[in-house]
């Protein structure tokens, strides 16, 4: 297993760790229920936004808690969700009287969790309430699951609602946005290499020297089919019109773009897969009006990309430009 | 004896301990197959403490101390894996609140409730190849030597374990329809649901454990 | 090979022209040269700052082209120190009536193509000079090489020769920041599996699965020795040793510490990474004024980090603290 | 004939073209083993400019043409390659501006302002295992024949391509000191320098281009 690691099991624990040492004035960390929590927060007047879900996804989730985004996070194992009492602890430490919004991702462990951990916080009359984030197109035949899977789109969501809730809206004015960026943003990923959990210790999957996987999730869950690895373009062209069709998205479109990197491409990569993208939206008619090319919610050093389109309005201009930050310091 | 008491219980929940913090990296790798690979890991979070906190448990009745099995399970086990084990531990104990010991036909309402919360909380139907898939034949069996009167619980036991055994072989060409697993659609096809799996593999450990001969179901 | 390309010899032009895309408003390529510059420079009344090196480190240099960083850019192929024409014409397109600074890092190819087109540029009667980087400790017997190499210390020099230039430092007078801060850098890197240039198609180095390369260079030049993969901590506590005895680093010190990661290792275990090293400075009596971790100067694909510190006083803190922006948008 | 006209370096060039395109997989793996395998790629994207503009090129002399290739590859060319090979053919042009031919003595002169350049450059010495421990012998090999006045330039190309052939043998077990390899310290040990290679075998294709017999040498 090639990684930095100590125990596996305090995988998580000491990322944290290391989170709030790089951020000692911003956060706190609560290592009963594994939460990172804005130091200051929750404030009365402001609905308090969290999430926790599995962890291996940063700077998802963890790291995307900060002024304009997240108030708190509690972070499960890697690709675990957070048990009951870590969500329900998190959602009672940041209780404030405009209410608590949990962005819970479509997993069938995210959701249980978050429903026990809900109930049992609304039973003792905390108003809090719940979104499911299910932007992956790549799940085609949802009868049998428990639907579409959570996965980057996850971003616009967090900062839309991030930003409208530092602007006062309420829980529900946020339910309302939640509902209108989720039913507007599309991601499809592709995966060249498998990802290794550290407490599994081994590859989630085998896959080929010169294999990709098309559609790929988050934990590495198969997606639509395995092919031979294709030219970037040609790539970029397939999960495109997968995004496109699906909403679908139409001439005339202004959109916010994303080239996601899963953790083990090189950022120059992912301007390759921008360069086609951004083609791509000239020739159908679309106006790249915000662009994101980086890490967003990887698979741990899953070397692959997804690609994100979120149609945009007024409002979510707004909102995307407003002010945020996030733990990870660039200067 | 058709009663089970509150010291079959604590056995009952030690031996199964035991079974999972040995069996972690099985179930793990089982769970590895078509699913990610945490299984083991996480009920192993859960029992790792009842292991560690065993000695101090309320034990006053069969009730307190499910419940108190359960709630080391929702703190600690993250995944799929905490609300189902969690809900189904925390629904027999409402049905044993303040008792001692239980009878077949009861230890049967247990098992339904526990059913039916991890079926509410989950959504699995049988045949979604899921712990269900074992946990509900386990309660067949149950009902059936309740219904009988039948008195020794070695035998049903031994019956409860076949069950469960059963279930492996009979959901191994199943596609799984729920949980991590749900996701590798027909490619989950041919794998071992490792929650049956674990399901199985505790009481095989129960029936050494109280030693039930299990000879008769091997020939 | 596991890489997002088209043809392999347009992996950089392909790279810029999605890096120019997605910051239409603010810089503008070049590609005749290869050339990434700010659209808005140069501008007179303040040296223009400019780097080029071989490809494949980025986000360093071509990604660090904006305000209070560089004026621009000229990248060669992966690995590869740009021609001589690319170097010269950077040059001239950043000429400024306060002069132009090449910030060259210390490889035989940089300095090589460098010197040529700074004579050349000199003979024209253009004001330009250049500093030399070069803070990798791992090179312990530089008597046959060409010294020490310029890995991610590489970054303070651009952050503060940036912040001094926008402030209206002389050429001079920025020479002297940089013999400053690169007198005060030390680096040190391990890698835990190689890099494959595109052209090249194979890794730069064989590596087993239990091994890493203990000070590392960043085209995957060997370090000081092979060894068995240790715990996180113990990978630390080496290179944190060897970095601080360098130059050497006193209790007293105020410092930044920067956990850079070489490409294909996850943020997660960047943060591992970064919790020992602040426990290590906290240990041996050093004030972390400043802290870095993500991905600063990387080798393409490459799983490993370095570690880089710098002493501080209230000059560099003030100009690290200056407000400065690169084209890779996180909100 | 002991004079180089125009008309043979012309053809020096095309062929030295051919040589560096045709091989630009090979020397790229001759740099991998202890560089960052790109020496083919380099050389190749000056030379492929060369052959694409080569009939454009100023023909009216010697330095004329061998500048316009120095430009070419400093403009074309990264990494070591583009200064050390653009250095060369700088200062070979110098000396050859006005001239359509060129004695051996004068080839002589023009080999040591090229070695001179490049040792300016890079600093490298003889033995740092560098493609100067070709040059610097091919240079002398014609120096020797220059003094002793050979006629046959057949003859003073191959013990010329002889001696960078030797070079490459005779620096297999030195250690790298310049460029990328010098990093590798005792790991270049055993490995082929690229560029000694590159100058030898472009001389071995010069022989071919130019119907030398090497039998003698071989044998
Ligand atoms: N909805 C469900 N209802 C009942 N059991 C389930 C359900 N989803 C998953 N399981 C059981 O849980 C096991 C997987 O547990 P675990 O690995 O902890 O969860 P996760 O899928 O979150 O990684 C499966 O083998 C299956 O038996
Ligand atoms: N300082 C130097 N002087 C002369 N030749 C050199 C020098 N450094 C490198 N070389 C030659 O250049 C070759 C490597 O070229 P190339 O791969 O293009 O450069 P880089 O080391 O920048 O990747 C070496 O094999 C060597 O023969
Ligand atoms: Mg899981
Ligand atoms: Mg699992
Ligand atoms: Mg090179
Ligand atoms: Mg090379």
């Amino acid at each position: 297993m090639k990684k930095f690691v100590n125990a596996p099991i305090n995988f998580v624990s000491e990322m944290l760790e290391g989170l709030v040492l790089a951020n000692p004035d911003t956060l706190k960390y609560v290592p009963e229920f594994n939460m990172i929590q804005r130091v200051d927060r929750p404030a009365n007047g402001k609905v308090s936004i969290i999430q926790g879900s599995g962890s291996g996804h940063e700077p998802a989730h963890v790291m995307a808690v900060g002024p304009g985004m997240l108030d708190a996070s509690a972070p499960g194992q890697v690709f675990a969700a957070p048990p009951v009492d870590a969500c329900y602890e998190c959602i009672k430490a940041m209780n404030s009287d405009k209410g608590v919004l949990a962005l819970v991702n479509n997993y069938q462990g995210d959701r249980m969790n978050w429903d026990m951990a809900i109930e049992m916080a609304q039973a003792e009359g905390i108003n809090v309430k719940q979104f499911i984030i299910d932007d992956d197109v790549a799940v085609q035949d949802s009868t049998h699951t428990v639907g579409r899977r959570g996965v980057a789109g996850n971003f616009f969501v967090i900062k839309a609602c991030g930003a409208a809730a530092e602007r006062g809206a309420s829980l529900d004015e946020l339910l309302a946005l939640c509902e209108k960026v989720n039913g507007q943003v599309r991601t499809m990923g592709v995966a060249l290499t498998s990802c290794t959990p550290p407490i599994k210790g081994k590859p989630i999957f085998e896959i080929g020297d010169d294999e990709m996987e098309v559609g790929v999730g988050i934990h590495g869950e198969p997606g639509r089919r395995r092919d031979k690895i294709k030219p970037a373009d040609a790539i970029v062209d397939e999960i495109f019109d997968a995004v496109v069709r699906d909403l679908p998205f139409q001439s005339g479109d202004r959109v916010a773009l994303m080239i996601n990197g899963l953790g083990g491409t090189p950022i120059s990569e992912l301007y390759i897969l921008y360069r086609r993208a951004a083609e791509r939206c000239k020739e159908a008619g679309f106006t790249i009006v915000r662009n994101y090319v980086g890490e967003y919610c990887t698979s741990i050093e899953m070397a692959g990309a997804s690609l994100t389109l979120l149609r945009l309005d007024g409002e979510l201009e707004d909102l995307l430009a407003a002010p945020a930050e996030i733990p990870i310091r660039v200067f | 004896m058709s009663e089970i008491t509150i010291g079959a219980v604590e056995r009952a929940v030690r031996a199964t301990t035991t079974t999972v913090l040995r069996n972690e990296q099985y179930f793990s790798d089982l769970d590895g197959v078509a699913g990610d690979g945490d299984f083991g890991a996480s009920l192993s979070a859960g029992f790792r403490v009842v292991d560690k906190d065993f000695a101090e448990l309320d034990k006053s009745s069969i009730g307190a101390l499910l419940l108190k099995i359960s709630m080391i399970i929702t703190r600690n086990v993250g995944g799929c894996s905490g609300p189902i084990w969690g809900t189904g531990f925390m629904r027999a104990a409402m049905l044993s609140k303040e008792k001692t010991s239980v009878t077949l036909a009861e230890l049967e309402e247990m098992l339904t409730a526990a059913i039916d919360g991890i079926q509410q909380r989950g959504g699995a139907k049988l045949g979604d190849k899921t712990l269900l898939d074992a946990l509900i034949p386990v309660r067949d069996t149950v009902k059936e030597h309740a219904a009988s009167g039948t008195a020794d619980t070695a035998i049903v036991l031994s019956d409860a374990t076949a069950a469960a055994e059963e279930a492996i072989e009979h959901t191994k060409d199943m596609v799984a329809r729920r949980g991590r697993q749900s996701f590798t659609g027909d490619r989950s096809i041919g794998s071992l649901d490792p929650g049956i799996v674990a399901i199985a593999t505790i009481l095989q450990d129960l029936c050494t454990e109280f030693g039930v001969s299990r000879a008769a179901k091997a020939a």
